[in-house]
């Protein structure tokens, strides 16, 4: 590797010997430390490989230091390998350790050479996570001179939360001079310091301390702590103080922050479950209890879809949004033709048929998909988060959930108010008598609705996916939740559900540092009992006498 | 023993709601019983009640006409507390204060009122909904434990005969015509003894005959009773009314005898218009 | 008036007289060896408890094509307690004096087997209890096949500790008495260690808690303060997924904050993308994964009998197989089904469990089982990193709790008594 | 005079009460007099069965009478059971004394094990039988007394006020679920050992308590049959059926609709506290929202607006969900979820409703039953 390494920088200049120097300094360095446990068995690079193989998991451990320090000019391919898992072996004797590569070719892991006939099934090397932390180690050792600067970042992030030892010190000093890129140097200016702050000198120590000022990495605060509570030196005990309160300061700042969002994106959760029922109920004044197993459905679709396209799980979720809406909107419409037809009017008998349509729901896919939970699988894209700063990272399904709710509510705003369903829609939950007088189909309406709300359960689902189980009771775990944010925000008012949704989504996330997660919701749900009570129609009700009497 | 007793009024005007006979305390000393003044309500922007003014003698029968959406209906809510007004004030003889009365204590007061649709209790017989009416102390210890008295089922019995519904008495209330209904309701409104009735379009689908027997009917009520009715039939306004009232846009547009208003060039310009 | 009478007559006597006589003919058929099946097959619970269901009929089924128990046929009865506590109840006293069942096989949740508890005891039947439980508890009429907190929560603190130099912990869990206790337990254990007050975050959530973004953030903040941190999680079915892909999406590997779960087995991750979870943990007796003869052979059972290759094993089965192995032989060496004679029978038996050893019935009507440590893989199975050298036996009551650490429990003669106090030297409870 | 005008005009009534004083008197002498083997022999499992099924009687009909009369849909109902089921386990946690696992004289073993070390204030009292059977009474009289004057004040009615009871018994669950509470958490009371000095498990005091259930239904049936022929039965009626009218006519509906509400949660209450020594364990399940809806669909099926009704619907639905959780455990929440939708769509008056069809029955007056009830 080093090797490598000098071929590639002895084009540029002064700064690639000088690294190569030192690296060399260090790796020598720390192979004499290892001399003892290098001697004991002299082994080749090949042998040594394919010890990986086999073995306990802590003889690996020792066999990764040993082809570490071997600097073959594989070892990094090979621990590499091993990290990601691609790393196997042929099950069948004579055994063979080879590379998968990323098209599924395989080649062999000393060698590098090309395997073109079938080995039959492999088994994969594997490792545990003190394995997986010393290769990290290991890697992040190697790779800090790498040319590629997102390897150099993480190589140096690696050693501050390793906090490193002398050798890792002395050269990242070495490096941070001639460290083109201003984040990389930052952080290892960040890597020395929490070197020097461990040592006796109380200088260091002091500019150390300076030097982490207000830095939100998360190990920095550690160190900081032992030195504000105990160092010899007042000084340095002061300075840390202070240090640790400056960020203490700007973490405050970014945990509220955090907590809005975290609010935020509770509310989205009940808005998507709750904007369905502000259709079937709010504007049709249907009570359906088996929204939630809608949802459910439309969860399930997700789970098919995935199955259907497993290598494409990203784009399924695109397949699965529409597919959903329309396989739980036809439920819905089944459900309004053969049920709730009937029971317009009579909205307590609707709770009650409704009710029992959920319990078949619910059966019916522990029938079709079992009472197991189904794995739907987050895209890459879905998973991870958006990292702002040290202290502050969202978490990307929370934040496209929260866009893709927002954009449900507004796409629906416009149905509502631009097209002709909408206005039929209005229309007949106005007046009915008199919207079919004007020729308005109202029974034919009826269903679109409840199947556009249903649809919207189905797609609520699809998100819900993404967060949670997907089980025969997905359903359950909302549906009062909803009814809460519907009546909430006031029957019969897409903004009202908005508010509430958001409202509680914060209210809940804002309570549960002082009162617990649990105690939080019961306050919530007294809350909104006390506030139907003072307002019975919800924060923005329909106003007008049709609507007191 | 009443929880609700200051429910719905915070404003204490505690009056005397001894029933029954509450309604006689009212003092009509100066002439009219209902003091309507500068009485505003609206809904969503929508004024439904505009500077209403009116007042309603002791024992006048007076006829409400006006076009649809000239706050007939309004004007009544407003009476009877179901609607509360934005402004102006609403006195019921020259001290009680129907603003802070919720409709049950209003009903106990002595103002009665008729629906548009007649809405009488349709499970239960023709007996059973007047004494559901009875003028007596309606709070839930005394009507668990108390049968009625003689003398209420006299009123009954004299109630039956006045509304003309003896035959039916056993009959449920649900089976009766259209008309029947009509005086069924009126006749559960002279069960509470009230000093006002809110009689809102009486004749509304009525055969002839039957209109004749209403007319009849509330003539002979005026007096004893002050009688507010809004109706849209000219010609039943004209063989009972007095003195007629038409409002407009919520506020009074005319008033006075059927030949004054209907000679009124604004309310033929009004009834034109439509 | 005929019909109507008709009708309330089937309502209310039917039931009596049907209940009657079915009690009569149940006595009177005595060709077979009724085995109770009590678990949710609807309802929250069915989730789990369904899989544990078919686990019995497969094992009576080879029991009936090994030839069957005394020269009898076993027979099945399966009821759905439909995860309702009290039917729990109703449904054992169905069982065992309506169906004359010998033993009964089944619960899932600790407040399921509360509930069966006094009635199996009242009846004096046999109640086989295949799940991990908070201990704290011994009845001369319920087997304990599970592990005790001391075979699952003591040796994954030990190895978090020992192995991977742990200093910081967070004990979550669901809000049951399962997690109290068994934070409790470790609370003080880890006290007992030298673990500071500070070093230890305790936090509780509701059932199926689906929203994860504050406590998983306070972890994360809870694991920056330069020790190496875990979580040891007793957080209960549901909750898990949004758990772990909380943790999964704000970063948090298993080399930072490693997670050791005591109820995410196999088929738990089966429901689950278990690609963000590679590398937790979970501390289990038996892990599907374990390469034993009988493991495999027991694995091509259950595929073959369930028709569907893409199912998977888990402890709770392990248990079931384990406690029906015991039943048998000591109905064998009883010669009779005799809940009294088998309850006296049982205790010493010894059976093979599925990781290689043999596991024995103790005087306490706990067993002994080894404890494995596994790490979880892409493929939602377990990579087994550490182990119990021997088997560990099961434990009633904890010695690191106050209330209990004197009791023993031992229903062999002379103490015989479930709550006995070594120091008093008096059975609990046992008042008259 | 009275008995005569409480049972006229009721023969359903006539015939439920007679089956039931029937059950009372035979079911315990086929139990303890008849032998064992006999085929007249009522196994001790049916009589906790029918005990049970009498305690959801009793808590169907409280319901019944605020649903089917006043047309008040509570769908937390199960929170009153629940609570004064509470009330008696406690009382029962506390007779355990010295007999727990961990022999603790005074506390329960959940709290030794909780560390609590002294037992919470509103624990107090329940070792005294009187204490507790008043807090059976008081505890969801209040609770109900509170609840409905702040809903009915602010006339929330129909579904709203559907809704919000079921939130209520919602938080209710949650709140109990917490083992801070101070009952037992999700494990909540169990493990009984025995009740006024009768050991609970003993067959005698299994009759006792079916007894007491049977004998308590039935008092509770003329209690509510007096309410409901009494003229308070006719307010109440007319409120269901119209109720502004009712207001014009000069009666304060509110408090109407509180004093029901409260009544009826005492009976559900009372329910409650027979039912928990039966099943022998009461655990915050109770307060799940879907058991209060199940109880509604016994009250649906059996037929609202006629006491009986109610009885009839409880029994017949739990009989039916016994039969089919043993004989069909795979499938059993379709049948009852068909039925869920079956009796209203087919039945909106319920069974008692297909027998009154033979009667010449007045049709128009029970369309407009259906049509106003909210």
């Amino acid at each position: 590797m080093i090797v490598t390494n000098a071929m590639f920088n002895l084009q540029n200049s002064v700064r690639g010997c000088l690294r190569i120097t030192l690296l060399l300094a260090i790796t020598l360095g720390s192979l004499t430390s290892h001399a003892q446990s290098a001697s004991e068995e002299p082994a080749t690079f090949n042998d040594l490989v394919d010890q990986l193989a086999e073995g306990s998991l802590s003889r690996r451990g020792k066999t990764v230091t040993t082809i570490a320090e071997l600097n073959h000019e594989r070892s990094i391919v090979v621990l590499n390998a091993l990290q990601a898992g691609t790393l196997k072996v042929t099950r069948n004797d004579p055994k063979q350790v080879v590379i998968e590569q990323a098209d599924d070719s395989l080649v062999n892991a000393q060698s590098g050479a090309v395997i073109s006939d079938d080995l039959g099934r492999l088994k994969r090397i594997p490792i545990h996570n003190k394995l997986r932390s010393q290769l990290h180690t290991v890697l992040a050792q190697l790779n800090l001179a790498s040319p590629d600067k997102t390897a150099r970042l993480s190589a140096v992030n690696r050693l501050i939360t390793d906090g490193g030892d002398a050798n890792t010190a002395t050269l990242l000093q070495a490096l941070v001079a001639d460290e083109a890129e201003a984040d990389v140097r930052d952080a290892m200016q960040t890597a020395i310091a929490m070197y020097d702050i461990q040592s006796d000198d109380a200088e260091v120590r002091l500019a150390a301390v300076k030097a982490l000022r207000g830095s939100l990495i998360p190990e920095v605060r550690g160190p900081l702590l032992s030195l504000a509570d105990n160092d010899p030196n007042q000084n340095v005990k002061l300075e840390a103080q202070s240090a640790l309160e400056s960020i203490e300061g700007r973490l405050k700042v970014f945990r509220f922050t955090e907590n809005v969002f975290f609010g935020l994106s509770l509310g989205s959760v009940f808005l998507l479950s709750a904007i369905g029922l502000a259709i079937t109920f709010g504007v049709m004044g249907v009570i359906n209890m088996a929204h939630g197993e809608l949802m459910m459905i439309g969860a399930y679709t997700t789970w098919v879809i995935q199955q259907a396209l497993p290598n494409h799980i990203g784009a399924s979720l695109f397949i699965a949004i529409p597919t959903a809406f329309i396989v739980a909107g036809l439920v819905g419409i089944a459900i309004e033709r053969g049920v709730i037809r009937f029971l317009y009017g009579r909205p307590l008998e609707t709770l009650l048929a409704t009710f029992g349509i959920s319990l078949i729901l619910q059966q019916a896919a522990r029938s079709i998909f079992s009472p197991l939970n189904r794995a739907v699988s987050l895209p890459e894209w879905m998973s991870g988060s958006l990292e702002i700063n040290p202290a502050l990272s969202i978490t990307f399904n929370r934040l496209y959930i929260l866009i893709f709710g927002l954009m449900v509510f507004f796409a629906l705003l416009l149905i509502l108010k631009k097209t002709s369903l909408g206005l039929k829609v209005r229309a007949v939950s106005q007046n009915r008598p008199m919207a079919r007088a004007v020729g308005v189909r109202a029974s034919w309406v009826d269903a679109l609705t409840f199947g556009l709300g249903s649809g919207i359960a189905g797609i609520a689902g699809v998100a819900l996916s993404q967060l949670t189980n997907v089980g025969p009771n997905l359903g359950q775990a909302y549906i009062i939740d909803s009814f809460m944010v519907v009546v909430f925000g006031g029957v019969g008012n897409l903004w009202g559900t908005l508010v509430g949704a958001m409202g509680i989504g914060l209210l809940n996330k804002f309570m549960e540092p002082y009162a617990g997660a649990v105690l939080a919701k019961v306050l919530i749900l007294v809350l909104l009992i006390l506030f139907i009570q003072k307002k019975p129609k919800g924060l923005f009700p329909q106003k007008g006498r049709a609507a007191a009497d | 023993m009443n929880p609700f007793k200051h429910a719905r009024n915070w404003s204490t005007r505690a009056l005397p709601v001894k029933d029954p006979n509450f309604g006689h305390a009212v003092d009509t000393s100066h002439g009219p019983i209902l003091y309507i003044e500068d009485v505003n309500v609206s809904f969503d922007g929508f004024k439904a009640l505009n500077n209403l003014n009116l007042f309603i003698d002791d024992g006048e029968l007076r006829c409400i006409i006006g076009p649809n959406g000239a706050g007939k209906t309004t004007m009544m809510d407003v009476i009877t507390g179901k609607t509360k007004p934005d402004s102006g004030s609403i006195f019921f003889g020259q001290q009680i204060n129907l603003q802070h009365l919720s409709e049950h204590q209003i009903s106990r007061g002595g103002i009665g009122r008729k629906f548009q649709k007649p809405t009488v209790f349709e499970a239960l017989s023709v007996y059973e909904n007047l004494e559901l009416a009875t003028a007596d102390d309606k709070r839930v210890w005394h009507i668990l434990s108390h049968q009625l008295t003689g003398a209420q089922r006299d009123k009954i019995d004299e109630v039956l005969y006045t509304i003309g519904l003896s035959t039916q008495v056993h009959n449920s209330a649900g089976n009766l015509s259209h008309g029947q209904k009509q005086w069924l309701e009126i006749g559960m409104l002279l069960m509470q003894s009230p000093r006002v009735l809110l009689v809102d379009e009486p004749v509304a689908g009525m055969t002839g005959e039957e209109t004749e027997r209403t007319a009849e009917l509330l003539t002979s009520l005026a007096g004893k009773h002050s009688v507010i009715v809004v109706e849209h039939d000219m010609a039943f306004v004209r063989s009972i009314a007095k003195k007629v009232t038409v409002l407009h846009q919520g506020s009074v547009l005319a008033e006075g005898t059927m030949d004054q208003v209907q000679s009124n060039p604004k309310v033929i310009e009004v009834y034109l218009g439509e | 008036m005929i019909v109507k009478k008709l009708v309330k007559t089937v309502g209310a006597w039917g039931l009596a007289c049907g209940m009657g006589l079915s009690a009569v003919t149940t006595q009177a058929e005595e060709d077979t060896i009724k085995v109770g099946v009590l678990h949710s097959l609807s309802g929250t619970m069915a989730i789990s408890e369904t899989t544990l269901k078919d686990t019995m009929l497969m094992l009576i089924e080879e029991q009936n094509k090994k030839g069957g128990l005394l020269g009898k046929k076993l027979e099945p009865v399966v009821v759905d307690p439909a995860s309702n506590w009290p039917l729990f109840a109703e449904k054992t006293r169905e069982l065992i004096s309506q169906e004359g069942v010998d033993a009964i096989f089944g619960c899932w949740t600790s407040v399921s087997r509360k509930s069966v508890l006094p009635v199996v005891e009242e009846l004096n039947g046999l109640l086989f209890y295949p799940v991990q439980y908070e201990g704290e508890e011994s009845s001369r009429n319920v087997f304990y096949t599970g592990a005790a907190p001391n075979q699952q929560a003591i040796p994954a603190v030990d190895y978090l500790m020992k192995d991977l130099e742990v200093e910081r912990w967070v004990l979550a869990g669901t809000d049951y008495v399962y997690p109290r206790t068994t934070n409790k337990i470790l609370a003080a254990y880890l006290k007992s260690k030298g673990v500071k007050e500070s070093d230890i975050m305790i936090n509780y959530t509701p059932f199926g808690h689906s929203d994860w973004q504050n406590i998983v953030s306070d972890i994360k903040r809870f694991g920056s303060a330069g020790k190496k941190t875990a979580v040891v999680s007793t957080i209960n079915g549901d909750a898990n997924v949004p758990f772990y892909r909380e943790l999964g999406n704000q970063g948090i590997s298993a080399e930072d904050i490693p997670v050791v779960a005591f109820s995410v087995g196999e088929e738990e991750l089966s429901g689950i993308d278990a690609k963000p979870l590679v590398g937790h943990m979970a501390a289990w007796n038996y892990f599907m994964s374990v390469e034993t003869d009988e493991n495999s052979q027991f694995i091509d059972q259950w595929l073959a009998f369930i028709e569907n290759d893409k199912r998977v094993t888990n402890d709770p089965m392990e248990a079931h197989y384990i406690g029906f192995n015991m039943w048998v032989k000591a109905v064998e060496k009883a010669g009779s089904t005799d809940s009294d004679k088998v309850i006296d029978a049982i205790v010493g038996v010894e059976v093979p469990n599925l990781s290689g050893g043999t596991s024995k019935m103790l005087p306490n009507h706990h067993i002994t089982k080894p404890v494995l440590i596994g790490e979880i893989q892409e493929d939602g199975q377990f990579l087994t990193v550490w182990e119990t050298d021997g088997l560990v036996p099961g434990d009633a009551w904890s010695d690191y709790l106050e209330g209990s650490k004197d009791l023993i429990s031992d229903w062999t003669a002379p103490i015989s008594c479930g709550n006995y106090n070594e120091m008093t030297k008096k059975c609990l409870g046992a008042a008259e | 005079m009275l008995t005569q005008r409480l049972l006229t005009s009721d023969k359903g009534g006539m015939w439920v009460l007679g089956i039931l004083a029937l059950t009372c008197i035979l079911v315990p002498i086929l139990n303890l007099a008849v032998p064992e083997n006999s085929p007249l022999h009522v196994s001790t499992f049916t009589v906790t069965l029918l005990g049970k099924f009498l305690c959801y009687a009793l808590l169907a009909l409280a319901l019944d009478l605020i649903w089917g009369y006043a047309g008040i849909l509570s769908l937390g109902h199960g929170a009153f059971f629940a609570l004064g089921g509470y009330a008696m386990g406690m009382y029962l946690m506390r007779q355990i004394g010295d007999r727990g696992k961990y022999g603790d004289p005074l506390l329960p073993d959940f709290m030794v094990f909780l560390n609590w070390d002294s037992l919470p204030w509103y624990w107090l009292g329940f070792d005294m039988f009187w204490f507790a059977m008043l807090m059976v009474i008081m505890v969801p009289a209040i609770l109900a007394w509170v609840f409905g004057w702040l809903a009915f004040r602010s006339r929330v009615t129909g579904v709203y006020f559907a809704i919000i009871t079921q939130a209520l018994t919602y938080a209710l669950m949650l709140a109990f679920f917490r083992n801070e509470m101070g009952f037992g958490g999700n494990n909540g009371l169990t493990d009984f050992k025995d009740i006024l000095g009768f050991s609970i498990t003993a067959d005698s005091t299994r009759i006792g308590l079916f007894l007491a259930s049977g004998i308590m239904l039935i008092i509770a049936y003329l209690a509510c049959r007096y309410i409901v022929t009494s003229r308070m039965g006719r307010v109440i009626v007319s409120i269901r059926d119209a109720e502004t009218r009712t207001r014009f006519c000069g009666y304060q509906v509110e408090s109407y609709k509180l004093w029901l509400f409260v009544f009826s949660a005492v009976l559900a209450g009372i329910a409650g506290a027979l039912y928990v020594p039966q099943v022998g364990i009461i655990n915050p399940g109770e307060f799940s929202p879907l058991n209060s809806i199940e109880l509604v669909v016994w009250v649906a099926t059996g037929g609202r607006g006629t006491l009986y009704g109610a009885i009839v619907g409880a029994f017949s639905v739990n009989y039916g969900k016994t039969i089919f959780t043993s004989f069909y455990p795979e499938a059993w929440l379709f049948p009852l979820g068909l039925l869920f939708v079956l009796v209203t769509l087919v039945l909106p008056k319920g069974l008692v409703g297909l027998f009154s069809r033979f009667k010449r029955h007045d049709k128009r007056s029970d369309d407009a039953k259906q049509e106003d009830a909210p």
